[in-house]
């Protein structure tokens, strides 16, 4: 077992939707990440995806690329992820997976990729343009390195083919909750609910959780519903965006908000950390 | 779906269904003799298929060596060969029960094509164009417009064709019931760049039995074509491949030069995975995709067909490049001798005739593939001259 | 060189024995299988013949009456049906050992038609073009001279296509012995109407077989052709002449209406002679020749070939007009119906069309000459729009 | 016979080259012509050419073509160069022929404008775009109004049509001088001279006169050599309007020096009339 596995076992046990948090590398800042990351794991994130910067990341929505662009002009690159990963990890021990686009990786070489990312402490991988037809070139070195390799599932993906994602993937099966990008409006939630519902039937060796969507508590918890738990990206993007754009607020702030605002997706409240921005 | 280990579909998860509905429909469509007589029934009587094999005599002498001829398809209606394709794709999108039409456009060819090809089938049509493209080719976006498709502009990355696609494959991932994306080249994920290919293979038999008529055997001695995307490159060489004794001669964009800005992917690339598919891309050491530069805005793309990536691994095509300069060489040669005015992306298929002419001597023949008329570009040429 | 009281020579004294010599040579050559046979294979081989006879199924739906087909003249080389005419006058120069080509343009589509038979055969080539229309169709001019060709601009009078007409005829008279003046339109002194409709008669010839192929019948209940000059009308029209039965409709330039600036020839002028013949003209009272308006430079010419005036006196053929709006909607409605971007001259062709499509109705079935592509009217299509 | 023949027929008595002027009717303004038309009668003009001015005139140089734009923009018409014959003929005995384009003519009305022309005093025409074989439309009315048709010839034409056109032409054959448009250079004289005397052998039954491109009394006595006369226009034209051009000048001084001009072109001397413009 993994510790992504042994986390999203826990939280099962205690009867919590887990909490997955994204966001990118290098954004806003190289020397934010990390602190970032650390708030978010301070206001309750089960665990953390870190996003590689891609120059064509053609799933995401606006508020995903923007950060991707933003993490890119501060001459991010894939070993910065690795030294996030490592210098995060020294602090906490909430899983982290890696999320990003295939090419990078292929450039960084797959073989060495895994073994870096390993030893920098991620737990586990999500490359969203790969999906189980294309993974061949992944699965050995991921196993090798002791990565979990999560794939993902859609509301227009086969009964047939969700048996089949949930074989192969390893950590948990992604459900993407819309037809569309990240960050896309939520609707039709009657139809979200059955899709899920009919996900749950059918992933039977790995939790299942969703994403794509989720703003807030109250969507969060709907969507749980039928899942081991949920995963925020755009909307912590724009959060994070909002908080650096705003210069009145000093750094201190803005890791309380980031830190508040994930208290709060999983708690429903606005008070917590939040309320003792120095503790 | 791969080509050696080029292709491949590196898809969103939501996407696979829609490829593999895609595969099964185009399996379905190519054993039903209807579906091929309709689209061949629709180039013949309103793309204007055959296009001619015309003999350049004053290009022949000109560079004094084998014989040339013209595969013409800047006679097709739109100016290019990009109709063969949006024909064929829109045929498939309308017995899917598609009602609503996506393409990508650089310079706007494609996307006129595809205009074109959903005003008369009565289909809704939005064409991504980068925004800078859209000031670029103000012109193209005009017939577009007036042909009754959306045209978007893509106001990500660097503005032009690969984010162009990067919203259409957005857009894709957020209406995969309804709509059809008529991807313009042999790129993206399978099935595209076999399908592509396929629909575009008119051009290369139809030069085999012009060639026959012409002088009494179907192989030339060589096959010279502009590769951007590669579509008119693989039409034109595909029904050759197996003839081995026929060069086949891909000409990339070299812009600037292959030390400075240029698109010339296969010369300078490397491989990795761009819009769903494996292959030769301009990227950098981080596998960043970099920004593609010619003067032919339909040949500004990082990428190329995963098939032309195998091609070229194997040897089978020699690819070679051009640069801006010599494209406009070509513009000005081909105008003079032959009253011709080529599109900048073909006249790239000039630059290395003079070479292959002496090489391959006065008993030989090379067909060069005239892919498109350059009507669209002569501000750049007027500019340039 | 008469049709009815219309046509003639009315030339200077020193273009008399040149246009006998050209009327002997063009007798020799019609004589001559060698000529037509070549004149066919550069129609095949260059130009893109048989153009299609596209089955225009939207369209007849949108009109609700007859099955229209359209002539595509678009799809030939330089995007007009012009070539077919300078292709012929080509031959006969070089026949006659001519070796300097004039030619006047308004639009610069006959003269674009002219540079690039120029370019295909070597010759020298001096087009004469209003220096109005040079500044407005920069790009044709950009064309002309890509390929070669001098483009002088003609500074008297209006300075537009008839001013043109009026220096090329200047320049003829200068250079009689080694200057062929290629006539654009079946306008000028005899041979040339008659010449250059029968170079242009291949569009209805084909028209004739094309249509037995799509209907068993060679004859239409109606042919429709814009008339400016009036070439790609006689050339449709001509060999339909003898079946009395097909109603051949010309559709001239009302411009702003017929009360306002036109270029509507036939229904508002009166018989006169200008560049070379006598024909409907518009004229002053005391004989001056007006100036023509039209949205469509190609149609803005206050002359009409001669054969077309005896054709309106005979009411063989019925004339009606279109203005510069209904123009445009024509634009709009075939690149809306058919993916197809007319010419605005062609576009003229549009007007009757509905009128025509209901009182023949659904058992009948018209054609019309889609004569040429809109690529060059864009901007101006793009204003008004 | 005519009073043109008459004139022509003195001329050749005498020995002398008969000198035909062109100007063009209502220029260089209306009000100008009927002066002009004495100036150069008193001049020494054995004949005068009245140019009837049109919007499209082919053979002209650009000389003529801009005197009839400055007519044409007068508003001059056709009756107009009726009133300046009929005027100039109360003054003068000297012969005028109308010049002009077809259309305008065609437009008046044949036979009415042949009335006119004659009742005006006029003696004859000279339309360079109708050749012998589109005058069949013109020849029976001016013949009725007892109006010369002269025809022009070119170095071109063969002997056959040169003869044809002497058959066919009243008053005298037109030998246009060169291959071009009234106002051209005159060059290759050697050409010019072999054409002429080609001509004089062939015109049997009408004098001949030569025209296009003769600017001075030197280019009229080489031209004259086989002929019987010379015909200038676009030289007088263009002295016109420098002389109109030019501020300076009174219309005393103007109408002076195209007398002079004309005494000049005839005489080669630049004195007489010239000397004394109060005369």
């Amino acid at each position: 077992m993994s510790r992504l596995s042994d986390t999203l076992a826990a939280c099962r046990a205690q009867g919590t939707p887990a909490m997955g948090l994204f966001t990118t590398n290098g954004f806003p800042h190289p020397d934010a990440t990390v602190p970032v990351l650390h708030a978010i794991d301070d206001g309750g994130a089960d665990f953390i995806e870190l996003g590689m910067p891609f120059s064509d990341p053609l799933a995401e929505g606006l508020p995903i690329q923007r950060s991707s662009a933003r993490a890119l002009s501060h001459g991010v690159k894939m070993d910065d992820a690795f030294d996030t990963a490592a210098s995060f990890r020294k602090g906490s021990d909430t899983p982290v997976l890696l999320m990003g686009y295939i090419n990078p990786v292929l450039q960084y070489g797959i073989e060495r990729f895994c073994t870096k990312a390993a030893n920098a402490g991620v737990d586990g991988l999500i490359l969203p343009d790969v999906p189980p037809e294309e993974a061949t070139l992944l699965t050995e070195h991921a196993q090798a390195a002791g990565l979990d390799l999560v794939f993902l599932i859609a509301p227009n993906s086969s009964d047939a083919r969700i048996q089949r994602v949930d074989e192969l993937a390893t950590g948990f099966v992604y459900a993407v909750s819309v037809t569309g990008l990240t960050g896309s409006r939520l609707d039709g939630r009657g139809a979200v609910q059955s899709y899920l519902k009919r996900a749950r039937g059918l992933v039977t060796q790995n939790p299942l959780l969703v994403g794509f969507g989720i703003a807030t508590h109250e969507d969060a918890q709907e969507l749980s519903q039928h899942t081991d738990g949920f995963i925020v990206g755009s909307a912590l993007i724009k959060e994070i965006e909002a908080c650096w754009d705003d210069d009145t607020l000093s750094d201190a702030d803005r890791y309380a908000r980031i830190r508040q605002f994930a208290h709060a997706l999983k708690h429903g409240d606005a008070v917590a950390a939040g309320s003792n921005p120095a503790e | 779906g791969h080509f050696g280990p080029y292709g491949g579909a590196f898809v969103p998860e939501i996407l696979v269904p829609v490829l593999e509905e895609l595969r099964e429909a185009y399996a379905e469509a190519q054993a039903d003799p209807a579906f091929d007589a309709e689209y061949r029934t629709l180039l013949r009587e309103y793309v204007g298929r055959p296009t001619p094999l015309s003999f350049c005599d004053r290009l022949t002498d000109y560079y004094g060596g084998a014989k040339i001829y013209a595969k013409r398809e800047d006679l097709c209606h739109t100016g290019a060969h990009k109709i063969n394709n949006t024909i064929g794709q829109i045929l498939l999108a309308r017995r899917m029960g598609k009602t609503r039409i996506i393409a990508e456009t650089g310079a706007g060819q494609h996307g006129v094509a595809t205009a074109t090809v959903c005003a008369k089938f009565g289909m809704d049509c939005i064409v991504f164009m980068g925004e800078e493209d859209m000031e670029r080719q103000r012109l193209n976006v005009e017939r577009m417009e007036l042909m009754g498709a959306e045209v978007r502009p893509a106001l990500s990355g660097s503005r032009t064709l690969k984010d162009a696609t990067n919203e259409a494959i957005r857009d894709w991932v957020s209406n995969p019931d309804d709509t059809f994306y008529i991807i313009g080249s042999v790129v993206g994920p399978h099935p595209y760049p076999m399908m592509v290919r396929n629909f575009h293979r008119v051009i290369g038999d139809e030069t085999r039995a012009q060639l026959r008529e012409h002088e009494g055997r179907e192989t030339p001695d060589a096959v010279v074509a502009c590769v951007g995307g590669g579509s008119n490159a693989m039409g034109i060489f595909y029904p050759y491949i197996e003839d081995e004794a026929v060069r086949l001669i891909g000409v990339e964009a070299a812009g600037e030069g292959l030390n400075g800005r240029h698109a010339a992917t296969l010369s300078k690339g490397t491989p990795g995975v761009l819009h769903g598919a494996m292959s030769y891309l301009l990227q950098d050491t981080g596998g960043q995709v970099e920004i593609a530069h010619s003067i032919s805005a339909g040949l500004d793309y990082p990428g190329i067909g995963p098939e032309h990536s195998h091609l070229k691994d194997t040897g089978r095509v020699e690819y070679v490049s051009a640069t801006d300069t010599e494209a406009m060489d070509g513009v000005r040669v081909l105008s003079e001798q032959e009253g011709i005015i080529p599109a900048l992306e073909t006249a790239h298929a000039m630059a290395p005739m003079q070479r292959l002419a002496r090489e391959i001597g006065p008993d030989g023949i090379i067909v060069f593939n005239c892919s498109g008329r350059g009507d669209k570009d002569m501000q750049t040429i007027a500019k340039h001259r």
